[in-house]
């Protein structure tokens, strides 16, 4: 029997090389930023050996790094530590509610957003939030970094860009400009506890008259990816967000979501819901920008 | 007979005996026994809802390094059809099958192997290494397609029972019963209005946090020791001798901690198969069922498609109902249509009824029981047909059940007479609440709806030892799942009059005291409470004896008050009362150690009847409930342990309101349920619920010492009629299937 | 007489009958009486719950019955 | 099987162990160390009956691999209670009857711990979300809430 291995590299160039070595000699590995997704798919879907490289311990991706222009969060800070940092939560309310969201408290404690990126769920919490304030991936690799778009990240269910040898060091977000704010929102039937049936989040900015200059839209959980919804953006900007744009905004998240019938929610429930949330999420970060 | 009265010790509500123990960690529950040379049992489990099993090859398994053995259906032996396996489990050659299948998988994660290891993780390689041959069948998903004339058969050998004729063709109906009163057809021509409906609920599961677990050890004369969490030790260790063919005196169950059951651990699951395979091994197995295993394999309550019609005069009076009640069985019979069909009436005095009720084969997991089994199901029909009843009749609902309300000597639907109940003092009680006086809050929606369950009495044995300085040890044979360690307690300080805190009570195991019945059916705090009150009195009466004989008098000239022997009244006696604690100091000189004991077939437990009411709030945008308020009111008969009453009515709520809002079994076309984790089995959490407001009513059972009534299954019965009621209220259309789930409501309301 | 009443699904016992008269002192005397009128009965009689002036029992064997009496045979109530 | 070597801290005392690579934190404190207080509920994160404070922080052992552990500070309810005795939070879960079964209590208490540490006065609504990960079957959550605020009025104000 090949076994599991773990181990836990203290520097980035020692977890590149690991990644490389493995990748050269054809043994699966997989990245431990988190835990949350990765043990309970070793346990419940896909229990076969692998090399677990534990990034929590490299200095680079727990850095979090509030700049005058633009924000790093290393990809394997916990969601419950993100959370206590004021800073970041004044300037990015909406992303940091989605990690929020996550699961329990003691789910917070482990759960990171490189992780729930890479894991590239279509339900993903904090990918429709990255998306919408313009979240740049930070990718090192054995060439370097390179930096990457979050809409352009992930590939389709569970799959994304990642290249054997690479790791998601962290997210690079610009600061939101002045009367610029965020919002999400998703639903699920209990208050807690349960993945995403539909999501959405949306960025905008509005002009000193209250017209909105600037929105983006991104919405989750209705396709096999996130999906950044251009026509329900469009429909918010130049206007002063009142009912009847966020009514248009909603028609156009409902008319680009695609989602399936499962266990979860069924198509017609999801296209409507889907757009109820647009609508709920552009007002509250309307009211977020004018104040 | 019992009175409402003041007592000292019972109505107080302090803390367990055993508390201390659950809050730091040390309470062992059913996975926590390690012992030397353990192993580590799995259970390899089918990966279709129905096929034949062509052959069994464990020598892959076997092979393994680690692996110490593993069996299969054909290491049990022939178990035959006929006898109960104990309370809920129905027939022991089912038990038997449903344990570990031999010829025919029935149901997706039915067992089919099992091995033991020395690590976890070799256990699970070892059940990868095993081959099956299937001959893959059609399931049968689909509870009316299953009754259908030419369905597939769960059972080729299923001949329905209870019917005029035995059949001579076999179907999925495993059983029918009938319960007929006056002239329905009369009844209904006598109505003024008529309502009608039909109601489905899927599958649901009881949800306890801790899964089924036990480990075994068995010597080479066959001798086994069986640790485990169970609701009832004795029954686990008849059905286990049953289904391995051994003798009751050779299975010594001890009973862990248990962490919940509400009906589903009264049925055994690994038991059988850690014994077996610690024979095979020659060392102690332990076994733990995953999360998902729990789902998957261990029994759920029955989905339940009802039809229910009911009539009334203009003033109310119903003049006819029936009730055509189908429940799944899953892969064997036994769902509990009985008590469904018996119960669905019960709160209502009703003239002229029919009620047909079916148990039905289906291929999903062998359903166990859960509080109240059957009753929530029938009782959620029934209940919003009163509310639609009413809505015709421009009545207030509460009036319109006071209004046909049963009280005692109204002859229940299963025939006979009620004692005295308190189902019209619930409704008063109700009435008067706040709860339902207040003004609704905007937008919100408010639902009532009525419960009622038998309880069952059974057998229970207990003793009382006296310790040499007069505290006092009670040893009885009923897990504690719920603080009757504290209630037993409580009666014990009652009946002699001494401190609560001067008592404890353990719970023994099958080789240390009287068989006693499962914790369940709302029984212990009742039956068992009676033989320790009994067994108090027995102590009372020696204690008496050897208060006599120190003063040199007769028996009856002493008599118990307080805690402490005195002279009877009149007796002209210059003594000084002697206490329980001086009389145990003297014991050896007259008599020796003090031992009070008693065992019974408790008779007469008392019905117990709720009321709930609840506020919602539905957004109509998503369809989401959010549950605004919630008030049970119940009669618990006397609450011994006023606390831990409150506990089971707010519990047996909370269990209700998650199946009406969102817990549910899917499945998908092969019968796999989709949904096996609590991830997407959506139990309520903390933030999805308010306080749940309770008022006890006592009206005292007259066949308990104490008056008590069971109190743990009724709970649940009533929510599920009350929160689609509130739905009903809040959104002004009628949704008759459970779950409420969000999609349902949108549905709904388009 | 006691009133003795089967509910539908023991009627394949008692050759349809609903109800019926019987004089008996005991619950166990009854069953004797009741095997000898429709033989093979008692076996599954003695496993039904039944109600005897009201009051519910899982096992009845020596409980005594009143001239007056009401015999309700039921299905067993179980629990969770 | 290639075991891994950890040293570790659970409730203040070293402790090394031996564990395999994939083992969780869960399966090594029950099956390995025989501290079996913290409880398995559902082994996927979603029930909290496993709750301990890794380094302070609140996380379930079940989605923490046993390696982990190594160099760090593990708290489980088993070092809950001092010497001077049963923490408030123990003690009003028994004056409330805020426990039935018990399964779920150790994984609460863990959880709650961590809330008033960090927030000493809770409101209810504070209380029901942060404890929204411990599934509790038996008691409805009521007699939990009171319990936690009762502790929470008891920390603040020692009798």
């Amino acid at each position: 029997m090949a076994g599991y291995a773990y181990v836990a590299p203290s520097s980035l160039d020692e977890a590149v090389a690991l990644l490389s070595e493995h990748a050269g000699q054809g043994k699966r590995v997989q990245i431990l930023a988190g835990g949350t997704d990765l043990l309970v798919q070793m346990r419940s879907v896909d229990n076969s050996p692998r090399t677990i490289v534990d990034i929590k311990q490299i200095a680079e991706t727990n850095r979090l790094d509030i700049g005058a222009r633009e924000t790093f969060i290393g990809a394997a800070i916990a969601s419950a530590v993100l959370n206590e940092n004021a800073d970041l939560k004044a300037l990015f309310p909406g992303l940091l509610e989605s990690a929020d969201l996550i699961g329990s408290a003691q789910i917070q404690g482990r759960a990171s957003m490189g992780g729930n990126l890479c894991n590239a769920s279509p339900a993903g919490d904090t990918i429709p939030p990255m998306i919408v304030n313009a979240g740049i991936c930070v990718i090192a690799g054995s060439a370097g970094t390179r930096e990457l778009a979050v809409q352009d990240f992930v590939t389709g269910v569970g799959t994304n860009v990642l290249k054997d040898g690479e790791i998601l060091l962290g997210l690079k977000f610009p600061n939101p400009a002045p009367r610029t704010a965020d919002a999400y929102l998703r639903f699920i039937p209990r208050t807690e506890m349960d993945i995403a049936v539909a999501g959405a989040a949306v960025c905008l900015t509005l002009a000193d008259d209250g017209t909105c200059t600037a929105a983006r839209v991104a919405i989750g959980a209705v396709a096999t990816t996130v999906l950044l919804v251009a026509a329900a953006a469009d429909a918010l900007i130049g206007t002063k967000v009142d009912d009847t744009a966020l009514a248009a905004a909603a028609t156009a998240c409902s008319e680009a979501s695609t989602p399936i019938t499962d266990k979860r929610g069924t198509v017609k429930f999801r296209r409507k819901v889907v757009g109820v949330l647009c609508k709920r999420a552009a007002a509250i970060a309307r009211d977020r920008a004018s104040s | 007979m019992a009175e409402a009265v003041d007592y000292k010790y019972i109505g107080t509500s302090p803390i367990r005996p055993d508390g201390v123990d659950k809050v730091t960690g040390r309470a062992q529950f059913g996975a926590d026994l390690n012992l030397p040379n353990m192993l580590y049992g799995k259970v390899l489990r089918s990966r279709y809802a129905h096929a034949r099993i062509k052959s069994v090859d464990l020598s892959g398994a076997l092979a393994l390094d680690g692996v110490y053995a593993a069996v299969s259906g054909a290491d049990f032996p022939e178990v035959q059809h006929g006898e109960l396996g104990g309370e809920g489990g129905g027939d022991v050659a089912d038990i038997a099958q449903n344990i570990m299948a031999r010829d025919k998988v029935r149901y997706h994660g039915h067992a089919v192997a099992a091995v033991a290891a020395k690590s976890l993780s070799i256990a699970e390689a070892a059940l990868d290494a095993i081959k099956v041959e299937y001959e893959v069948l059609t399931p049968v998903l689909d509870l009316d397609e299953a009754m259908s004339e030419n369905a597939v058969l769960v059972d080729e050998n299923c001949f329905t029972k209870n019917l005029p004729e035995t059949p001579d063709k076999p179907s999925n109906i495993a059983a029918v019963m009938q319960l007929t009163r006056g002239n329905v057809d009369e009844g209904f021509a006598q109505a003024d209005v008529i309502v009608e409906g039909e109601y489905r609920i899927p599958m649901a599961h009881q949800g306890y946090i801790e899964p089924h677990a036990c480990t075994a050890s068995i010597n080479e004369a066959g001798q086994a020791t069986v640790w485990c969490c169970t609701q009832g030790h004795f029954e686990f260790r008849s059905m286990t001798a049953k289904v391995l063919d051994m003798n009751i005196a050779d299975l010594k169950f001890i009973a862990s901690e248990i962490g919940g059951g509400f009906g589903g651990k009264t049925v055994i699951y690994l038991e059988p198969l850690a014994v077996l395979l610690s024979q095979k091994s020659r060392r102690p197995v332990k076994m733990m069922m995953t999360r998902e295993e729990v789902f998957r394999a261990t029994g759920p309550t029955s989905g339940t498609h009802c039809k229910v019609k009911v009539g009334a005069k203009k003033d109310g009076t119903i003049t006819a109902a029936t009730a055509w009640l189908a429940y799944e069985a899953g892969g064997f019979a036994g769902a509990p249509m009985g008590p469904g069909a018996m119960a669905i009436f019960a709160p209502y005095d009703l003239e002229n009824f029919h009620i047909e009720a079916f148990d039905v084969l289906v291929n999903k997991p062998k359903v166990a029981a859960y509080r109240a089994p059957g009753a929530p199901q029938s009782m959620h029909a029934m209940e919003i047909a009163l509310d639609d009843l009413a809505r015709e009749l421009k009545m207030d609902p509460l009036d319109l059940r006071m209004k046909n309300a049963a009280d005692e000597g109204t002859r229940a639907p299963y025939g006979p007479k009620f004692p005295a109940i308190g189902f019209k003092a619930c409704l008063e009680a109700a009435m008067a609440h706040p709860s339902y006086t207040k003004p609704l809050p905007e937008g919100a929606g408010r639902g009532v709806a009525a419960g009622f369950w038998f309880n069952v009495g059974m057998q229970s044995s207990a003793e009382v030892h006296i310790n040499e300085n007069g505290t006092v040890t009670v040893v009885e044979g009923n897990p504690d799942i719920g603080g009757t360690r504290a209630s037993m307690c409580l009666m014990a300080a009652e009946t002699l009059g001494i401190p609560y805190e001067q008592i404890r009570t353990l719970i023994g195991d099958t080789e240390s005291t009287g068989f006693s019945n499962v914790t369940g059916g709302s029984r212990t705090t009742f039956a068992t409470g009676m033989a320790v009150v009994q067994a108090c009195e027995d102590i009372i009466t020696q204690c008496k004896a050897r208060a006599a004989a120190t003063w040199g008098m007769d028996e009856d000239q002493v008599e118990w008050e307080d805690g402490r022997a005195v002279p009877a009244p009149g007796v002209n006696a210059d003594v000084t009362p002697l206490t329980l604690a001086e009389i145990a100091a003297n014991a050896a000189k007259t008599g020796g150690p003090l031992l009070g004991r008693a065992s019974l077939n408790a008779q007469g437990a008392g019905a117990s009847f709720t009321v709930n009411i609840t506020d919602l709030r539905v957004d109509r945008e998503t369809g989401k409930v959010d549950v605004l308020a919630f008030t049970a009111i119940q009669d618990a008969g006397t609450a011994i342990h006023p606390a831990y009453v409150e506990g089971q009515m707010q519990g047996g709520a909370s269990q209700g309101l998650g199946w009406a809002l969102n817990e549910e079994y899917i499945f998908d076309e092969n019968g796999v349920m989709e949904n096996a984790s609590f991830l997407d089995y959506r139990m309520p959490v903390a933030s999805d619920l308010p306080m749940i407001d309770t008022q006890i009513i006592e009206v005292p059972n007259p066949s308990h010492p104490y008056g008590v009534r069971g109190v743990g299954e009724t709970p649940i019965v009533a929510p599920l009629a009350a929160a689609a009621n509130a739905v009903r209220d809040a959104i002004g259309v009628r949704i008759n299937d459970l779950p409420l789930s969000p999609p349902r409501i949108l549905e709904a309301l388009d | 007489m006691a009133k003795i009443v089967f509910p539908d699904h023991l009627l394949q016992h008692t050759n349809g009958e609903r109800e019926i008269d019987v004089v008996a002192k005991t619950f166990r005397e009854l069953l004797i009486d009741l095997d000898q009128r429709w033989p093979g009965c008692a076996k599954v009689m003695g496993k039904c719950a039944v109600a005897i002036d009201g009051q519910i029992y899982q096992d009845a064997f020596l409980e005594p019955l009143q001239a007056d009496s009401e015999v309700f045979f039921m299905q067993r109530i179980e629990g969770g | 099987m290639n075991k891994i070597q950890v040293e570790t801290s659970i409730n203040g005392e070293s402790v090394e162990f031996l564990c395999e690579p994939q083992q969780t934190l869960l399966d090594v404190l029950r099956e390995e160390l025989s501290r079996t207080g913290t409880k398995e509920g559902c082994a996927t994160g979603d029930c909290g009956a496993c709750s301990v404070l890794l380094d302070d922080r609140l996380v379930c052992a079940c989605l923490v691999l046993g390696a982990e552990a190594q160099g760090k500070e593990v708290t489980t309810i088993e070092g809950i209670a001092t010497e001077e005795g049963l923490h408030p939070l123990q003690q009003k879960f028994l004056e409330h009857a805020a426990l039935q079964c018990g399964i779920c209590t150790p994984g609460l208490i863990v959880a709650s711990k961590a809330l008033l540490d960090k927030n000493p006065d809770p409101d209810e609504e504070t209380i029901r979300y942060w404890l929204a990960g411990n599934l509790c079957r038996c008691t409805g959550y009521d007699k939990i809430i009171r319990a936690v605020q009762d502790a929470a009025q008891e920390l603040a104000h020692p009798a």
